[in-house]
């Protein structure tokens, strides 16, 4: 089978990404100032982040929805850190700590005690969000160390390190998902649990890992994201798991594991990162912007049933 | 104020329960728990509660949400308090609740946003949208020098107080302004990095803007971040923000004026009015309330008014801290 | 000691604990207000119920709900509609709304998870277009009102309408054919299709009643508040899908109970109203329920063993 | 010195005892042929040698060393090799991944090398004689080359030990000719392999010695040279078997369906043209992949005929769907019992009404008095072993579930019975039960087709053979007329000598 036959998801997506830049040089050209595709960037990179998690999640047949109340409170942990004087280094790390912690969560009651992950994670998002909220009753961190914001690079360096770094990460990832036997045996455990368990693959360590990481990555895309401002609120995240898994499976990664690739989901990612300015560009009245995203991911989606008789999968 | 161990919390309440009852029993609801500016807003009220000793109950939805806030009020009816005081989210659902309350004998007021007149006893006034419209009206012509294009950043579109402001807004440009255009109102659903990302390209899509307003408490340091990073010295910002959130880009000069109340002072004068409404002290007819440390507070009719909107500036900002 | 036994027990547990702590708890009037105020979510969750038992989830009825409160405000107030004939029309649109849903899941076999994902943002999209987000309607007429808000003596109105849909929904999953069809195409898709079951044909009724349900919901949100918004609605779906995995139902379709949804909604509403009165912060409330839920999660796997009746 | 012990193993699942003190050796350089029912333990007994489950009791050795924790990546590691039944092959993975992953090693930060896998991939499924390209997605393989890459694979593995549960169930007789000089090459190295078949002319052919397992014990060890066929038979089934085909004279009635000229492109039939009387069973031959169950399925509607008619009692009809084929009375009994056959978490009484339901529904409500009093008549006709009509269909025995599945398409009242592999993996004793079953039927009037991979079962129950050769029908024979070499010569369209 051709590259185009096992790519076709992509290249569907990859087409939707190319009309879409069509459109806004022939109707809004004032898109493609440097200033405005930098900043698209910059907003597109935490998204970016944590796809790269969450195109791991539905590759190994799983799901997490609690990655919004993960993205609030690691942004918390950083602010908190730094305030309390701690060097950002370590803030950061602590971030991403958090992040990995919160995963193993969901990774032990999924992995560990085999429940289901997408009640397992409905459970961890309504939980972890309201902790955050009866704990911090809603007061943002302030006065942080002048080092905070922009890791203390200043905004220049700052505003291409943030896109740099999640592109570097997602780089890696998708060469670690192609090249290391980590990675297939991610793909071996969406495709099938059991056969995979057969290879000697350990798919309930899989599991276990690709939610750590999932964890790991929302911490880091909680910290780019807070590190743009001098204080950091305490209700962010909200939706931002459906922004994620939106772009993922835009991006053509199936929801019945085991098929997708990170580069669909990078250009999921920039489509909807995007759509969004791209409507206001192209004049669109601010309420009609949520019709559209979901338009958006219904038109892929169904395109891609229409493309290919869908494989239907026994489930294991 | 940090909450016990969960025990604690469930001995706590049955224990006080218990014990029967000093003073008056307030409860007190913000629109959102998640706001930083009903959090500074509790500030105050919990520090008039323990001057007045009454017992304050602080709940209400944690997003903005209509249906529950008759829901808590409902609970409110049953349990039995003795003044009720609401930041109203949404006028005409509430108004069936609050009557409910009322018809029980319990005194009810609002606060920050109010909701039909006879659905309540008095209305805690901070400023009323006309005197907010006019005030932000004022700075938005003095930054463009009388002629010029302005954006809005509101907070969710369905916000019916910033909803009200807006519409007084269009009132004051289309009598004293005419030169004046507001060009587009872009939503932050109260989260400040969405009121960044809109401003941003706000500010690509409209490149006449001058100056952006932000009607929401966190969409004044997302708009601020916004122009900032963006360069624009061109542009300024002003709106309706807290002083702490507006201090560091007041100093920068990119935040121009941040208008807004004394949020504590008003927290603490619901509490006040609650408790003098409940005691009786604060009954039709009276023009004026002693409300401990803010003294004699102006009541028109049915309204006891705060004063008039304060404008926050990077010279006067230094002296508050909520 | 089935499931559902337990569940009960919990349930009578938690309204013991909330008699004592909370204030003014077990009363008539306060147990009709946690009818009225669960009503909604109720309808939700029981049109849930099906859809689950046949391993699909909709987590687009929050949003179906907002679109169907606007569809009726529009046509009462702006098309100068009668009333009756605007309530029509936002069932109609509920309808509609679950009619695209069943024809991407049943029609095209598109995961369900991500057909919702889609309309869980278009119809709140539609929503807050057709209203430019700013309108809202008000002003309904007292008798439509009395539906939302009245009721006899401590009994809410919304209570009829909860028990019919149960008593529907009961019957259908558990004593109808549909329900037993259902049941199979849960456990397993291809088994249903070679028994001779229209598996298409049953999942797209299984949405296109979860859209209908989400438009009467509307009327009754309506109702309650006096008031028709964009908004309306919002994070329903996930209260309601908790409610019916509280009830036992696996998500993975096949074994559901609607008795056990009703339960899972009765404890919801519970501990909502209870730690109210009890002065508790409501943010325990998601904390409770995320606990409970991870228990049932447990405690299903343990009562794993019964076949599917 | 015995190349792998196993000494006293025992295994239950939830009750359930499939292995009773198993104790069984395997010399270097030896087939040791492995018979006995379904449900005997063949499985298990594999599954815990390559470690997929775990013996309650009993010890393992290999080379004489005590296995301690035996799980699929310690028993690879000893050069265990499994070849299963139901092709164990990642679906969205590429053929060349698929040999890699089991036969690499090492921790999750192990470079991949592409370039060597594809090569080594490409060498091993020349050795088979596979001709598959190793860069396409299992899914899409049939059934007989996904077989065949599981063979490259194990070959891969370098083992010492070859694991082989039926591994011949769905390859042509060229490609099973192919296997049995591969495995003679391999016994030739000193490789000892476990041979599990149900055809006991391959396990003559090949074995040196055969252990016979009969419900979880280990029966009898012989060698091959020192026993005969029908006491393998009598050994696995533990009494004498009479007649083998209980096939009885019944009256044929007329014509109940006829095709004429049937085609469907997406599932290559072509040209298909026959009839079925009442009362008469209509065999139909044909190696693997000639299309005998996708003609089942264009006849139930699954894939619906895109040309040719379907006539039914002389009248066209237009079988568009499964539930339109039950309401015109074809019934299918399908070929994969566990995933399409039943309802594995449903019980007796849901499985066995759910094609009928509307014969027990009154005005749309179940009638669960009727429903129990079907299931309790077919539960006793058919003699199906079960606790209760409520216990679920997944706790029963491989032969009690096919009689379930029988009892579904019973209860709706066909006039055309469609049986795809009717026996297929079900014990020598259930088999000849359900034979019994599909007389009686016939005798009934109704019209049969049986779709058959043995040719024993075919030859003992048509009255006449369809032979099927690449979507059409090569031929028709009489019962009288009808041999083993004639149909296979049908089958392989041209005059190759069938293989001794």
């Amino acid at each position: 089978m051709s590259v185009a036959a096992t790519h076709r998801r992509e290249l569907s997506v990859g087409a939707a990404y190319g009309a879409l830049l069509v459109a806004l040089a022939l109707f809004a050209p004032a898109f493609y100032q440097r200033a405005n595709l930098r900043d698209v960037l910059v907003g597109a990179a935490p998204v970016l982040v944590a796809a790269v998690g969450m195109t791991l999640v539905i590759l190994a047949r799983q799901i997490d929805i609690s990655i919004g109340s993960q993205f609030a409170i690691c942004a918390v942990v950083a602010g908190t850190l730094a305030k309390a004087g701690l060097a950002m280094p370590i803030a950061a790390a602590g971030a991403l700590a958090t992040g990995a912690a919160l995963g193993a969560l969901n990774g032990v009651l999924v992995a560990g005690f085999g429940l289901p992950a997408i009640v397992v994670t409905l459970a961890t998002m309504v939980g972890l969000r309201e902790t955050l909220r009866w704990v911090t009753e809603g007061v943002w961190v302030r006065d942080l160390p002048p080092g905070f914001q922009w890791m203390g690079l200043g905004q220049d360096a700052g505003r291409f390190a943030i896109p740099g770094l999640a592109l570097l990460v997602w780089a890696l990832v998708a060469w670690g998902m192609r090249h290391l036997a980590g990675g297939r045996a991610v793909y071996a455990t969406g495709s099938n649990a059991e056969v995979a368990r057969l290879t000697g693959v350990r798919p309930r360590r899989v599991v276990f890992g690709v939610f750590v990481a999932m964890g790991a990555l929302t911490g880091l895309a909680a910290l780019l994201s807070a590190i743009q401002f001098i204080d950091v609120q305490t209700n962010s995240g909200v939706g931002f798991e459906l922004r994620v898994i939106a772009a993922v499976v835009v991006g053509g990664t199936s929801i019945a594991g085991g098929r997708g690739s990170l580069v669909g989901s990078l250009l999921g990612v920039l489509l909807l990162a995007t759509a969004g300015p791209a409507l206001t560009f192209l004049g669109s009245q601010a309420y009609w912007d949520r019709a559209l995203q979901g338009l958006i991911i219904l038109v892929a989606v169904a395109a891609d049933a229409f493309g290919s008789a869908t494989r239907l999968k026994a489930r294991p | 104020m940090r909450n016990a161990a969960l025990l604690a919390l469930l001995l706590g309440a049955v224990a006080c329960r218990g014990t029967g009852e000093h003073g008056k029993t307030i409860a007190m609801m913000p629109k959102n728990k998640g706001n930083p500016y009903f959090a500074s807003c509790r500030t105050g009220a919990e520090e008039a509660a323990k001057e007045l000793k009454v017992r304050l109950l602080w709940d209400g939805p944690t997003e903005t949400d209509p249906a529950k806030q008759n829901e808590v009020v409902e609970a409110w009816i049953t349990r039995g308090v003795d003044a009720i005081a609401v930041s109203v989210e949404n006028k005409e659902a509430i108004s069936t609740v609050l009557r409910k309350a009322r018809a029980r004998g319990i005194k009810v007021l609002t606060w920050d946003a109010d909701t039909e007149p006879d659905a309540r006893d008095y209305f805690v006034n901070q400023a009323t949208p006309r005197g907010i419209a006019e005030t932000l009206a004022g700075h938005a012509a003095r930054l463009l020098g009388g002629k010029g294009s302005f954006a809005v950043i509101t907070a969710s579109l369905t916000a019916a107080n910033q909803n009200e402001w807006l519409r007084q807004l269009r009132l004051v440009l289309a009598e004293r302004y005419p030169d004046i255009k507001l060009v587009d109102v872009r939503p932050s659903d109260d989260d400040r990095k969405r009121a960044f990302e809109e401003t941003q390209t706000l500010l690509k899509v409209h490149p006449e803007v001058k100056v952006v307003m932000a009607i929401a408490s966190p969409a004044v340091p997302g708009a601020a971040e916004a122009v900032k990073q963006s360069g624009r010295t061109d542009v300024r910002v002003t709106g309706l923000g807290l002083p702490n959130d507006a201090r560091p880009y007041l100093k920068d000069g990119v935040l121009d004026s941040a208008v807004l109340w004394n949020t504590k002072d008003l927290g603490y004068l619901t509490v006040q009015a609650a408790n003098a409404l409940a005691m009786g002290t604060l009954k039709p007819g009276v023009s004026s309330l002693t409300a401990g440390r803010l003294g004699a507070v102006k009541v028109e009719g049915d309204q006891v008014i705060l004063g008039t909107p304060f404008t926050f500036t990077k010279d006067n900002v230094d002296q508050f801290n909520f | 000691m089935s499931y559902e036994r337990g569940l009960a027990l919990c349930l009578v547990l938690e309204i013991a604990l909330f008699s004592i702590i909370g204030w003014n708890f077990f009363t008539p009037g306060n147990a009709g207000e946690i009818v009225r105020a669960s009503a909604e979510i109720g309808l939700l969750a029981l049109a849930l119920t099906p859809v689950i038992v046949t391993g699909g989830i909709d987590l687009s009825v929050g949003s179906l709900l907002g679109l169907c409160a606007v569809v009726l405000g529009v046509a009462w107030r702006d098309a100068g509609w009668p009333l009756p004939a605007a309530a029509a029309a936002a069932i109609v649109a509920g309808v509609a709304g679950g009619g695209l849903n069943a024809l991407l899941v049943a029609r095209l076999g598109i995961p369900p998870l991500i057909v919702t994902l889609g309309t869980y943002s278009l119809f709140r999209g539609l929503a807050e277009g057709v209203t430019a987000g700013v309108k809202n309607y008000s002003d309904f007429p007292a008798s439509f009102l009395f539906l939302g808000q009245g009721g006899v003596g401590a009994v809410p109105s919304q209570l009829l309408v909860l028990v019919a849909a149960a008593v529907g929904f009961w019957l259908m999953v558990h004593r109808m054919a549909a329900g037993r069809t259902l049941r199979a195409i849960g456990f397993s898709p291809d088994g249903a299709r070679y028994a001779g079951v229209s598996v298409n044909r049953r999942l797209g009724a299984v949405y296109l009643l979860s859209g209908m349900c989400a438009g009467v919901a509307a009327l009754l949100y309506v109702a309650r508040l006096g008031q028709a918004k964009a908004d309306a609605g919002t994070g329903f779906e996930l209260m309601a899908i908790t409610a019916v995995i509280l009830g036992g139902t696996s998500i993975f379709g096949g074994r559901g109970s609607v008795g056990g949804t009703l339960l899972g909604l009765a404890t919801l509403g519970v501990l909502q109203n209870g730690l109210r009165l009890a002065d508790l912060p409501a943010e325990l409330a998601g904390v409770v329920t995320a606990a409970l839920l991870l228990a049932a999660l447990g405690a299903n796997r343990v009562f794993q063993g019964r076949d599917g009746t | 010195m015995t190349l792998l012990r196993l000494q006293e193993v025992s295994k239950a699942f939830g009750g359930v005892r499939a292995l009773r003190g198993v104790s069984f050796d395997l010399r270097p350089g030896e087939i040791h042929a492995l018979v006995g029912e379904n449900g005997a333990g063949k499985s298990t007994l594999v599954r815990i040698l390559t470690g997929a489950v775990k013996a309650d009791s009993g010890t393992i050795e290999i080379e004489g060393r005590r296995v301690e924790r035996a799980d699929p990546v310690v028993m690879r590691g000893l050069g265990v090799a499994p070849i299963y039944q139901q092709p164990a092959l990642l679906p969205d993975l590429t053929v060349a991944e698929n040999i890699a992953m089991g036969l690499e090693r090492g921790g999750p930060w192990r470079r991949v090398d592409w370039r060597s896998r594809r090569e080594r991939a490409r060498q091993l499924l020349a050795r088979v004689g596979a001709a598959v390209d190793v860069d396409a997605l299992a899914h899409g393989l049939r059934m007989a080359e996904q077989q065949l890459v599981e063979i490259a694979r194990a070959l891969g593995a370098d083992a010492r030990i070859l694991l082989m549960d039926e591994p011949t169930a769905a390859l042509t007789d060229r490609e099973a000719t192919r296997l049995f000089e591969l495995i003679r090459d391999l016994r030739a190295h000193r490789v000892g392999v476990v041979y599990i078949s149900h055809r006991l002319e391959e396990v003559a052919a090949l074995a040196d010695r055969v252990s016979v397992l009969r419900d979880g014990e280990l029966v009898a060890t012989r060698d091959m040279a020192q026993v005969d066929r029908r006491e393998l038979i009598r050994l696995m089934v533990g009494r004498e078997i009479q007649a083998i085909f209980p096939k009885r004279a019944v009256p044929i009635g007329d014509v109940v369906l006829a095709a004429e000229g049937l085609a469907c492109r997406s599932s290559g039939i072509r040209g298909v043209s026959f009839q079925v009387r009442a009362g008469e069973i209509l065999g139909f031959a044909g190696l693997v992949g000639a299309g005998r169950t996708e003609l089942a399925r264009v006849l139930f509607g699954l894939t619906p005929a895109d040309e040719g008619v379907i006539r039914l009692r002389g009248a066209a009809v237009r079988v568009a769907a499964p539930a339109e084929a039950v309401r015109l009375g074809v019934a299918y009994l399908p070929e994969d019992r566990r995933r399409h056959g039943v309802i594995g978490e449903m019980s007796i009484a849901a499985n066995t009404t759910l094609a009928a339901l509307r014969a027990i529904t009154r005005a749309g409500f179940l009638d669960f008095a009727a429903e129990r009093e079907i299931a309790t008549t077919y539960l006793q006709r058919f003699a199906i072993k079960a606790p209760s009509i409520d216990a679920a269909v997944a706790t029963l025995s491989g032969g009690n579930q096919q009689k379930v599945a029988l009892a579904r398409w019973l209860a709706t009242r066909p006039s055309v019975l469609v049986l795809d592999e009717p026996t297929q993996g079900v014990d020598v004793g259930a088999k000849a039960e359900i034979h019994g079953l599909i007389v009686d039927l016939a005798a009934q009037g109704l019209a049969i087709l049986l779709v058959s991979s043995e040719l024993p079962e075919i030859l003992g129950m048509s009255d006449r053979v369809v032979v099927m050769r690449a979507g059409t029908v090569a031929g028709v024979l009489d019962r009288a007329v009808a041999t083993q070499e004639r149909i296979m010569t049908l089958a392989l369209g041209h005059a190759e000598s069938v293989p001794a």
